[in-house]
């Protein structure tokens, strides 16, 4: 009894909390222009500190789960409610704070846009939608707040929807997302024709319905349920679908980087820190979904894209651009993670990375706040988010550039570092997991190390660019004349740069085994060998010193180096591995083809078809008026050409009307005689 | 004694005179003849049987009225026929055809 | 001679006796006897008097038939004539369709300035009117091919009444041949059927026995030329040719009266040579056959030919074809089973039928437009009448919210029913046809609102009056409305 | 053969011979006349039928009225009418022999019937009561017509009422005009 | 009751009709009352309505609610009994749900015949006719009066889209009256052949009472269409031929590919709240004849066909949103996506199971809500500025905030995003018909996998015009005049709109209030159609 009012006042302190910032959005929404930042903050604030309070209600505890009849569909029952466990109360406090922290960074970064409120009752929906995915309990609403997520996104991004790059990238990373939320939905059906039940606790809790499934003779069984197991297997494609989509995987990835349209507080909150992040999220939700072909499937992936966007990373100019590849990178290791079972790990990297990635995206946005003002300032006309515009910042800025060192180290893995600890623990796992595997795995973990180390690469250059080297456009009098920003803002990133510390996790620096995020997750499959543990994270270490100070020396000593010459590879990282326009030739060409082609045929065959008809109904009509009117000369002609020998008399034989009347109604009498009786 | 099928032949043939007449004629009145024949023909058949039909006198009472009523239908006809001559010109039904698709 | 004596007493008594069942005809006798004579010496003084009196007769033969109708089936006239309820059904048909025909004619522009006065039209049709009276009742073959002739004749004489232009009398010309030929050939057909059977009265035993011992060719034949005079006054195919062309020609007024009074009477006299060939004993397939044949011919020619048609008149000709092939299906019954859907079809479709050329001859009348293609824009300017004429069309299509609905449902009732009990394929097919050419006569009915409601008129405005014809076509159009609601205000009698 | 038979025969093949020329004439006056002919020989085989009044209403109503009246339409109108035969240029058309083809098939397919069966020997005729040849049919169609077929004896009368009235008023001038 | 909403209208009308024209700008008003009276009365329905299994109605008379008999045509027709017609009313959860939505439609609707300018006394009676004949197929049970209705709806609608319809009204108005009418035509042979192997058990009358056509009981041994006997015609199953005949009758209507081709013309060429009327109601009544009459009257034949019925479902979504991505038309647009969003009823309703049924039906009634929207915004458009080429558009949401904000709450909506009825319904559709194979086998999984990318499509098209119009720099083709005519939704337009929204959100959210409504009746629909 005690336990059920527990449960149900957690519940509805979590209802309470996703609650707030749905009610933010709505009255700022409606609200009137150009306010709503006090309200949205407090909203977002209380929730914090709900999901505090429910942390410390609930951490480590059993998990509180609540809910209540949603509808009635046939004989099935289907439910709504809350799950707190810890992956949940993980994810509310992380969105929930690091949201406050975006509001209060945005009061100041968004403060003279003329729609801010928008921008506030967006900010207000997508806290909503992300908390409420977070928390949900079951696939069916959590399918719903993921697309609801995907839909804030859609509104952030395409904020200021007078760009056309803007408005055409909420298009592209709403419909990308489409694709995989189909594969999810996919996945939901299969669960529900087996199952007949979307409750994640009870399919995937300890005895749950899932583990009471089998597979036997390539059937998938549940009870009296049958069906092939390659089902099984695709609904877990469909649920990495999922998560490919909305985490950026490859071929999947490319809405991300052309989010960066979006202001960059969003991008660093739901681009970068959270929503992204929900793909992993989801994939740790349904964790027991995939069999072991799907999981080599996300290694595969995750791997290939985390590689991929860091050679990416490694030519684009544009600041957000790289960061957006980068966090596709990491996500590619998260996910990379998910698929070699090293589950724990995997989610550790989620929470630093989400401190690390926000804090360099805000770092980046105070960079941009302050080219921008001082832009418009003297009225030239640059790209302030191209780093080659910037340069030798690090003096007008040290605050943002300490901060954003900082996070850069965390990115890169440098030790003390809190993403020293998730990543080297997943490149560790990574080599755990090929150690007994054939060659081809053999692969994985030399290729993550070189990731990490192209990480290393790309980041310092875009540090060189931005705060070292001299800018291309600016002079250093000019540079001098760009500040730090406003204090709101340099305290985000002060508080955000806390947390990219080893301290926060662990109280070890050097191994992530006793962080307390790896503590209260699983790993699976994953042998541990003591001997990775050790050498790697230095090996891993010393390359990255080494490459920092090549890179410096690249960057910073050579004025006038552009990278890696104009060589193919250059052109092929530069160009984003060419998969827009790939993409833009297969498949949007080929819909658009195929919409026209199906339109044609629509005007031109089927309508076309019912003309036709409509033809041939004419056509009978106008033979049967026509023989209503020459039936006489049809059948004169006809008897005319029985005696043929007389010739063409027969045509002379339209005189008169009322007698070829008469003439053809007797010879019909006649026939119908001679029909019958003669014949 | 005339055999009754000698009465039938006879005015089966007076039929398809009539009726050649009908379908061929360029002169309404002569078309209205053969109208004529043909009614005499049936009114010829209901007299050859009425011979066997003394009771109810089906026969002759039958031809009798069809007499009279051809007599009246000619005098209609003609009645129209002057009518179309005043409009028309000509009384061939061949050339009155005005109405038609 | 000495054997008639002991009839002639028998048979005065009977002729009085039967007297008190022809009230009807004895009024309406009276009333032709009547109007001539008003006509000849009143039609200075009161030029309406003979409308009137012509309306006060129908009206009360009207009354006198309502009080028939619940009558057992009664001999009269030594088997002249049958009185049966079905006859009576058609009897007051023929009262609704003169009482129609006579508003019409009353309010005809072109009759009632037509020179020689309307007086003898009004006698003419008491005349037909009587004729078709007699048609439906007649069991005897002299008795039906007089009333046939009387009929005709009068038609002739409607057709040609006014004469003022050639177009008239050249439908005259052509109905008369035409009509002519079809009832000698009818006579010659009755001559041989007397000759086989010695007797005359159509259900009389010796009749069915003389026919059922003869040979299949003459009995066809004889069948087939009496047939041929009913299918002219029914414009089934292939007796149909005339109609176009002396509807077009014909009075408006007239064309109504022969799309339907005729027509109607010639299914009375459909229905009695059906039974006596059910009682005769013939294949009942093969009849239904060739009636199946006649049924989709008509339907197709009717419908297909109408849609090329842009004189109104004549396109409603074409589908009164249709129509005809449509109510055969409804003569597809079992024996004794009354052919309630027929009536009900013919009560709908003398009231559209009717409203239809009212409403066109109001058109000409007021517009002195005959063609369709020139109603562009009308339905703003004659509002009221056009909206009428919808309603009519809609019915005459067999749409709800009409009474032509329900009147063509009960036929297709009817015929499946046929289908269900014979098994027969050329029903079904019939059937399909029918169905077929209800969506095609929705083309050239609805060429009329399409071109009044959604084509803008070309020229200037018409000064659009309400006349007594919207009066009534506005209520003929309700009664179809009202039908569909109230079925049972006709089907109760049935 | 006897007298009978020969005058039979006579009557039928002037009959029939007159029937011929008048549908083949191309003069209607010449064809009148003969149609005279043709109804006078119709009116004699009637006789050998037995059917005297009727022969005589024969004569009296179709020589006497519809002739006259045929004979006094064209009379009474343009002498044009006698003009407007067919020119006499053309022997035959098409039409001609489909009207040929369709009156034979007809007089085929009824001599077929006629011939086939012996319609004397139908079971009403051999077990009615023919009539004698010393009997007054005028007699018999007095008292008929007034008992069995009065009605349509009385119909007749509105008949011939509404056929006068009618071609009257079709064949009267317009008073207006 | 069920009565009072149906002649409303036409009682409107008749008034309508006899007011002289002087104070014609007055219609609309009256108009708006009777459809604002048939929302309340409706919305008193919804909530008295009795949702236990014990009213689940279906093929059981007792269970309907709101019944209303009258006996209404007998006559003799036959040799085997008597024509039975009654004037028969009655709802179950299958039909309760459209009395709403036809009451909330015609009220949108009749706020959208604001822009009608002409002929108001004509277009408001034939609206109210409309309006009458929809909601009486909806409650007629009675198959004559049904087809009597279903009928009905025809006429009105020829006019309304040929007198104030666009350019090509002529041939729009014909063409859907001939594809139309050429369903029912047939259907009425069948309605006839039902009749005549249907007798009432209680006094052997020949009837078209509709519950009575379910139970196989009560057809007459060796009639065409006894399950029995399984009679052939043309080499078919008389039974299957039926089945089709309706089926397609129905699905005209629906409209299924590929007998859509009028659905394009139509709805362009119509007048925006006549298009609000086909594309929230006329397509309804496709789908609710499926279920109420071809399911329940021939559950065979529909079981046989299932698979048939589920593959043209999925080459309606896909062809339709293939479609849609080709157009220009804004219109034109939305009404492929019609025919896309359609197919998802249609593969619900062959997956014959109770998720997929509730699918279709909520699919139906979200549908309506949204398509009236979508509808109506076009008509906002169109009549502003009388252009409705989305290459003449761009950047409308600088100017029209609003409208833009309505205009992506029906996008987003119909293209399916959770939280909006469209999602669930398509969802359940789907789920039904991938269950399908599991609980009865009737359709193959593949047909729900690919169902499924027609929402990608859908996302695609709807994005693509969003994106197209509304975003990106403020651009029309008709310069100042065009910005100073766009002015943002008036006070009207949101009373119209708001509430479709709310019915779309609400159904999103909670699909209990509907689901609970009518789950009786589908369980009992699905039994009826599986035994």
């Amino acid at each position: 009894m005690a336990g059920l009012e527990f449960s149900g006042f957690a519940a509805l302190l979590s209802i309470v909390l996703i609650l707030l910032p749905l009610l933010s959005f709505i009255i700022i929404i409606f609200g009137k222009k150009g306010g709503g930042g006090n309200l949205a903050l407090a909203n977002i604030s209380i929730a914090f500190i709900l999901s505090i309070y429910l942390v410390s209600l609930i951490w480590n505890k059993a998990p509180v789960h609540y809910q209540l009849n949603w509808f009635l569909i046939g004989e099935i029952q289907f439910t709504a409610g809350v799950l707190l466990n810890n992956l949940s109360l993980l994810m509310i406090s992380l969105v929930s704070g690091i949201s406050v922290l975006v509001h209060i960074y945005s009061r100041s970064y968004m403060k003279n846009d003329p729609n801010i409120h928008r921008y506030w009752a967006y900010l207000g929906l997508f806290c909503f939608s992300m908390l409420a995915l977070s928390i949900s309990d079951n696939l069916l609403l959590i399918y719903l707040f993921w697309e609801l997520v995907g839909f804030s996104s859609f509104l952030l991004i395409g904020f200021w929807f007078t760009k056309h790059e803007a408005s055409q990238a909420a298009k592209k990373a709403f419909v990308m997302n489409r694709i995989g939320d189909i594969g999810f939905l996919l996945g939901i059906m299969i669960i529900f024709s087996q199952f007949h039940t979307l409750d994640i606790s009870i399919l995937f809790g300890e005895d749950g319905l899932f583990n009471a499934s089998v597979i036997k003779d390539n059937l998938w069984i549940f009870g009296t349920q049958q069906i092939s197991e390659i089902w099984l297997t695709i609904a877990g494609i469909g649920f990495f679908m999922g998560a490919m989509a909305k985490s950026a995987q490859f071929p999947l990835h490319t809405w991300l980087p052309d989010a960066m349209e979006g202001p960059t507080s969003v991008s660093s909150l739901i681009h970068a820190a959270t929503m992204v992040a929900a793909g992993v999220f989801l994939i740790a939700r349904v964790y027991p979904v995939f069999d072991p072909f799907v999981l080599n499937m996300m290694v595969f992936i995750g791997a290939i894209t985390a590689f991929m966007a860091a050679t990416i990373a490694l030519t684009q100019n544009n600041i957000k651009r790289i960061l957006a590849y980068s966090t596709i990178s990491q996500l590619g290791f998260m996910v990379m993670a998910m698929g070699i079972g090293a589950y724990s790990q995997s989610i550790f990297h989620l929470t630093t990375h989400a401190f690390f990635k926000c804090l360099l995206f805000l770092a980046a946005g105070s960079i941009i706040h302050q080219l921008h003002h001082y832009r418009d300032k003297i009225g030239l006309d640059f790209d302030y988010q191209d780093i080659r515009m910037m340069g030798g910042l690090r003096k007008s800025m040290p605050l943002t550039f300490w901060a954003m060192c900082l996070a850069s180290a965390a990115l890169i893995g440098l030790p003390f570092t809190s993403a020293y600890l998730s990543k080297d623990a997943i490149i560790v796992s990574a080599f755990e997991w090929a150690e007994n595997r054939n060659a081809l795995s053999q692969i994985l973990p030399y290729l993550m190390v070189l990731t990490s180390w192209l990480t290393v690469f790309y980041i310092s250059r875009l540090l060189f660019k931005v705060f070292f080297v001299k800018s291309n456009l600016l002079s250093l009098e000019q540079v001098q004349e760009i500040k730090d920003p406003s204090k709101k803002m340099t305290y985000v990133l002060v508080v955000l740069a806390f947390f990219c510390l080893f301290l926060v996790f662990s109280v070890n620096p050097f191994s992530s085994e006793n962080s307390w995020i790896m503590n209260v997750f699983p790993s699976f499959n994953i042998q541990k060998n003591e001997l990775f543990h050790s050498i790697i994270p230095i090996i891993l270490t010393f390359g990255t010193l080494v490459l920092i100070v090549l890179s410096y020396s690249l960057y910073v000593k050579r004025d006038n180096f552009n990278g890696f010459g104009k060589g193919i590879f250059y052109r092929f990282s530069k160009r984003e591995w060419y998969l827009n326009e790939l993409y833009s030739l297969v498949f949007i060409a080929n819909v658009e083809k195929l919409s026209k082609i199906s339109y044609w045929f629509d005007q031109k065959v089927i309508d076309a078809l019912v003309l036709k008809s409509a033809f041939l109904v004419r056509l009978l009509s106008l033979i049967s008026s026509w023989i209503d009117k020459n039936l006489i000369d049809g059948l004169v002609n006809a008897t005319g050409s029985l005696a043929k020998l007389i010739g063409r008399l027969a045509k002379k034989t339209q005189s008169g009307k009322l007698q070829q009347y008469l003439t053809t109604m007797l010879l019909l009498l006649i026939s119908f005689f001679i029909l019958t009786y003669f014949l | 004694m005339i055999p009754l099928s000698h009465f039938l032949i006879i005015g089966a043939c007076l039929f398809s005179i009539g009726l050649y007449a009908v379908l061929t004629k360029k002169n309404a009145i002569q078309v209205l003849i053969g109208i004529e024949f043909m009614i005499n023909a049936a009114i010829l058949n209901f007299v050859a049987f009425g011979k066997y039909d003394k009771i109810n006198g089906g026969g002759q009472m039958f031809a009798l009225f069809a007499i009279v009523l051809a007599a009246a239908g000619v005098a209609v006809a003609l009645a129209i026929i002057l009518n179309v001559y005043k409009h028309f010109k000509t009384i061939d039904p061949s050339k009155i055809d005005n109405l038609r698709n | 001679m000495v054997e008639f004596i002991p009839f002639i007493s028998s048979s005065i008594n009977d002729t009085l006796a039967s007297l008190a069942y022809l009230e009807s005809e004895i009024v309406l006798v009276a009333g032709f006897l009547l109007v001539i004579i008003i006509d000849l010496f009143f039609s200075k003084k009161l030029p309406q008097m003979s409308f009137g009196l012509s309306m006060a007769i129908v009206l009360i033969v009207l009354t006198q038939n309502f009080t028939l109708l619940n009558l057992n089936p009664q001999v009269l006239f030594g088997g002249m004539i049958v009185l049966d309820h079905l006859s009576v059904l058609f009897k007051i048909l023929f009262c609704l369709v003169s009482l129609i025909f006579l508003l019409f004619i009353r309010f005809n522009k072109s009759l009632q300035e037509h020179g020689k006065g309307t007086g003898d039209l009004y006698a003419i049709l008491l005349a037909v009117h009587l004729g078709m009276n007699l048609m439906v009742m007649s069991s005897n073959l002299l008795m039906l091919f007089l009333s046939i002739e009387m009929v005709s004749l009068g038609s002739y004489l409607m057709v040609g009444y006014i004469s003022k232009d050639s177009k008239q009398s050249e439908a005259s010309l052509k109905y008369v041949l035409f009509g002519s030929v079809a009832s000698a050939i009818m006579l010659y057909g009755i001559s041989l059927l007397y000759g086989f059977t010695g007797s005359l009265y159509l259900q009389g035993p010796s009749f069915i026995a003389g026919l059922q011992n003869l040979p299949q060719l003459p009995l066809v034949l004889s069948l087939t030329l009496v047939f041929v005079g009913i299918a002219f006054k029914l414009s089934a195919f292939p007796l149909h040719f005339w109609v176009p062309d002396v509807y077009q020609g014909a009075p408006s007024p007239v064309t109504a009266f022969l799309s339907t009074g005729p027509k109607i009477a010639g299914f009375a006299v459909l229905i009695k040579f059906l039974i006596l060939l059910q009682a005769i004993g013939i294949a009942s397939n093969a009849i239904f056959t060739v009636l199946a044949m006649i049924a989709i011919l008509s339907m197709v020619l009717g419908n297909f030919a109408a849609i090329w048609q842009n004189n109104s008149k004549r396109m409603l000709a074409y589908s009164s074809i249709g129509h005809t092939g449509f109510m055969f299906m409804a003569l597809f019954v079992l024996p004794g089973q009354g052919y309630k859907a027929l009536i009900f079809y013919m009560f709908i479709y003398v009231i559209m039928n009717m409203a239809a050329f009212l409403i066109l001859d109001e058109i000409e009348d007021q517009t002195a437009k005959q063609n369709i293609d020139e109603y562009s824009g009308l339905g703003k300017q004659l509002s009221i009448l056009m909206i009428c004429f919808v309603i009519v069309l809609v019915s005459l299509t067999g749409l709800p919210p009409t009474a032509g609905f329900t009147a063509k449902f009960f036929v297709f009732s009817t015929a499946l029913d046929a289908y269900n009990s014979s098994g027969s394929s050329v029903i079904l097919i019939m059937i399909i046809v029918a169905a077929l050419s209800t969506l095609i006569s929705l083309f050239y009915y609805f060429k009329i609102p399409l071109n009044a409601y959604l084509r803008e008129s070309t020229d200037t405005e018409i000064k659009a009056s309400i006349s007594p014809k919207t009066y009534l076509s506005a209520f003929l159009a309700f009664l179809l409305l009202l039908l569909i609601v109230f079925p049972s205000l006709i089907e109760q009698f049935l | 053969m006897n007298a009978e038979q020969v005058i039979f025969y006579f009557f039928a093949a002037l009959l029939l011979l007159s029937a011929l020329i008048v549908v083949t004439s191309r003069n209607l006056v010449r064809s009148i006349f003969l149609f005279f002919v043709t109804l006078f020989s119709l009116a004699a085989i009637y006789v050998f039928a037995l059917a005297d009044f009727i022969a005589l209403t024969q004569v009296v109503l179709y020589a006497g009225g519809v002739l006259v009246l045929m004979l006094f339409a064209f009379m009474l109108s343009n002498k044009e009418l006698l003009n407007a035969m067919e020119p006499a240029k053309r022997v035959f058309k098409v039409k001609h022999y489909v009207g040929i083809f369709i009156s034979l098939a007809f007089l085929f397919i009824l001599l077929q019937i006629f011939t086939e069966r012996d319609f004397s020997q139908l079971e009403w005729i051999k077990s009615g009561s023919p009539i004698s040849k010393n009997e007054n049919t005028i007699h018999l169609i007095g008292i008929q017509s007034m008992t069995f077929y009065l009605l349509p004896f009385e119909i007749l009368s509105v008949f011939l009422m509404m056929a006068l009235v009618g071609a009257a008023h079709l064949a009267r001038k317009d008073k207006k005009i | 009751m069920l009565s009072f909403l149906i002649f409303l209208p036409l009682i409107a009308a008749l008034l309508i009709l006899i007011l002289p024209n002087r104070i014609q700008n007055q219609f609309k008003y009256i108009t708006l009352g009777v459809s604002l009276i048939q929302f309340i009365l409706s919305l008193f329905i919804y909530f008295n309505f009795n949702s236990s299994p014990i009213n689940a109605g279906i093929n059981k008379e007792s269970q309907f609610q709101w019944v209303e008999k009258l006996s209404w045509i007998r006559l003799d027709l036959g040799t085997i009994g008597k024509l039975e017609i009654d004037y028969f009313l009655g709802i179950d959860g299958i039909s309760m749900p459209f009395l709403i939505l036809s009451a909330l439609v015609t009220f949108v609707a009749t706020l959208a015949s604001w822009e009608i300018k002409t002929k108001l006394k004509a277009y408001f009676s034939l609206f109210l006719l409309l309006n009458t004949a929809v909601i009486g197929v909806f409650c007629a049970l009675d198959f004559f009066l049904f087809y009597i209705f279903y009928e009905l709806m025809l006429l009105p609608l020829y006019f309304l889209i040929g007198i104030w319809g666009g350019v090509k009204r002529e041939y729009a108005a014909i063409k859907f009256f001939l594809y139309t009418l050429f369903g029912s035509v047939f259907m009425l042979l069948v309605i006839i052949g039902l009749y005549f192997s249907v007798s009432d058990p209680v006094n052997g009358n020949h009837t078209f009472n509709m519950i009575l056509m379910m139970d196989p009981a009560n057809y007459a041994d060796g009639s065409i269409f006894s399950a029995l006997a399984d009679n052939n015609l043309f080499g078919m199953s008389a039974r299957l031929l039926a089945f089709i005949v309706l089926f397609i009758a129905f699905s005209i209507k629906v409209p299924i590919v590929p007998l859509h081709t009028w659905l394009p013309d139509a709805h362009v060429e119509a007048p925006t709240p006549v298009s609000i009327i086909l594309a929230g109601l006329l397509l309804k009544v496709g789908g609710y004849g499926i279920i109420r009459i071809c399911f329940s009257i021939f559950p065979d034949a529909a079981m046989q066909s299932a698979w048939w019925i589920g593959l043209i479902g999925v080459i309606s979504i896909l062809y339709g949103a293939l479609n849609a991505l080709a157009q220009t038309d804004l219109k034109r647009l939305i009404a492929y996506s019609s025919v896309s969003h359609m197919g998802f009823v249609l593969l619900g309703i062959a997956s014959s199971t109770s998720e997929g049924i509730s699918g279709a039906m909520l699919q139906m009634i979200s549908h309506g809500a949204l398509s009236a929207m979508l509808f109506f915004l076009v008509g906002m458009i169109y009549e502003r500025v009388h252009d409705r080429e989305i290459a003449n558009f761009s950047g409308l949401a600088e100017i029209m905030p609003q409208f833009t904000a309505f205009v992506m709450i029906a996008f987003f909506a119909s293209l399916g995003l959770p939280g909006f009825s469209a999602f669930m319904a398509e969802a359940f559709s789907l789920i039904g018909a991938f269950n399908s194979e599991q609980v009865n086998g009737l359709l193959p999984r593949w047909m729900a996998v690919l169902a499924s990318v027609g929402i990608l499509l859908g996302a695609a098209y709807f994005l693509w015009t969003l994106q197209r119009m509304f975003f990106g720099p403020t651009q029309l083709k008709g310069g100042d005049d065009w910005l100073s005519k766009l002015k943002d939704v008036n006070m009207r337009e949101k009373i119209a709109l708001v509430p479709l929204a709310i019915l779309a959100l609400a159904l999103g959210i909670f699909p209990s209030l509907l689901f609970d409504k009518m789950n009786a009746s589908i369980l009992a629909f699905v039994q009826l159609i599986l035994n």
